[in-house]
């Protein structure tokens, strides 16, 4: 399974702090699997991806195995 | 001396600060920044979200940056996580230096890069409803002061 | 509120944050800074004279500045005066203000005009010989930063 | 009498603190009453001279009376 993780108001948009998907995940996997909502505010470049800690430069190429944490980052907040 | 740490609970600053102070002896200045919890807007309660894997490793980015910039003996960095109300501590950034100047613009720079670049989430609860609170424009021009050429 | 002393003793920074943080209620940060009597060159006193007609009506000046430049609640500023070892605290500005920069601002000003502007002479005792302080460049410098069009 | 008082290195170069002179008291009867040395350092336009506590802007229109206090104040120390 792959862990998706949802930080900040991502995590309302899914209704839930993280879920669990089939592994292997790519980027379209990952759009599918998500509320139509959630998944258009995914392709605002300011919201970033992570797999495992590490961001994702390009979203498009994303790719996760068995084991791996993905994290939905949006904007982080002002002061 | 160099303490960078998440906290999930209340803390004290001034508990942090005489020991940070002691551990770096022969400093010339002590800088510390203090953020707290606000009740402007009437906000009842504030709550920070971090990601763990991003987070932490991100202050000691921002730690680095700062030794690299300004000449440092010692810099504490805690921020806190969770639920907060006003009057309670969010954040302390103080660094130790032999020269005043290089205290003072460290403190200032890991505050602008913590306020707008560090990997938190905060809402706010205002009459019962949580809010969201957003980028604003002002962190980024804050921010963007350190990026000219020096 | 507003804190201005010279003070003739030892004294405790941290006993005099706490009670200037509680004074300002509402506050959304406080910065500090405290510098402290430095061992470099074999410093074994500092001794720093005043002039009671002029130094303390000249830190309640720049006090006014202080809150005329920047939005704040709250001003301690404390200096020392006569005879300091290294390790000892000389000064303590603390600033308590709605938001950072204005805090670390009003900070930053106010020890840039301490220490090239305010009415101390210094001399350092090196050897069992005492050596006056000259001004320094780079406290000149260091206070046009502030005189230049906002 | 007015009293004279010496700050920083101008101190040293008085031999005291301060000294009393005689009431009134100008300028060039402030010179003369000082050691050469210290009169001369005086002229340097970096050194200011106070009357009760009120910087004097013309070192030469100097007047001091009975009871004033004079301060001679050389450049204050730098950090």
């Amino acid at each position: 399974m792959v862990t998706v993780v949802f930080l900040g108001k991502l995590a309302d948009l899914a209704g839930a702090p993280s879920l669990s998907l089939g592994a292997p995940l790519d980027w379209a996997g990952l759009r599918a699997a998500l509320p139509k909502a959630l998944a258009e505010v995914l392709d605002d470049p300011r919201n970033r991806v992570a797999v495992n800690g590490v961001l994702v430069a390009d979203k498009a190429g994303l790719r996760a195995g068995a084991g791996d944490e993905i994290a939905l980052l949006p904007p982080v907040s002002g002061g | 001396m160099r303490d960078i740490r998440l906290l999930d609970r209340l803390f004290i600053p001034g508990a942090l600060i005489g020991p940070f102070t002691n551990a770096n002896p022969g400093l010339g200045g002590v800088c510390t920044f203090v953020g707290e919890v606000r009740s402007d807007n009437g906000v009842e309660a504030l709550e920070l979200t971090h990601y763990e894997p991003l987070t932490l490793p991100g202050m000691h980015e921002l730690a680095d940056s700062a030794f690299a910039r300004f000449d440092l003996m010692g810099l504490l960095m805690v921020h806190r996580v969770g639920v907060m109300h006003p009057g309670e501590p969010i954040v302390c950034v103080s660094a130790a230096a032999r020269h005043r100047r290089d205290a003072i613009g460290a403190v200032d720079f890991c505050m602008d890069h913590l306020k707008s670049a560090a990997w938190f989430w905060k809402r706010e609860k205002r009459s019962g409803q949580w809010h969201w609170i957003e980028p604003r424009e002002q962190d980024r021009a804050d921010l963007a002061r350190w990026h000219e050429p020096i």
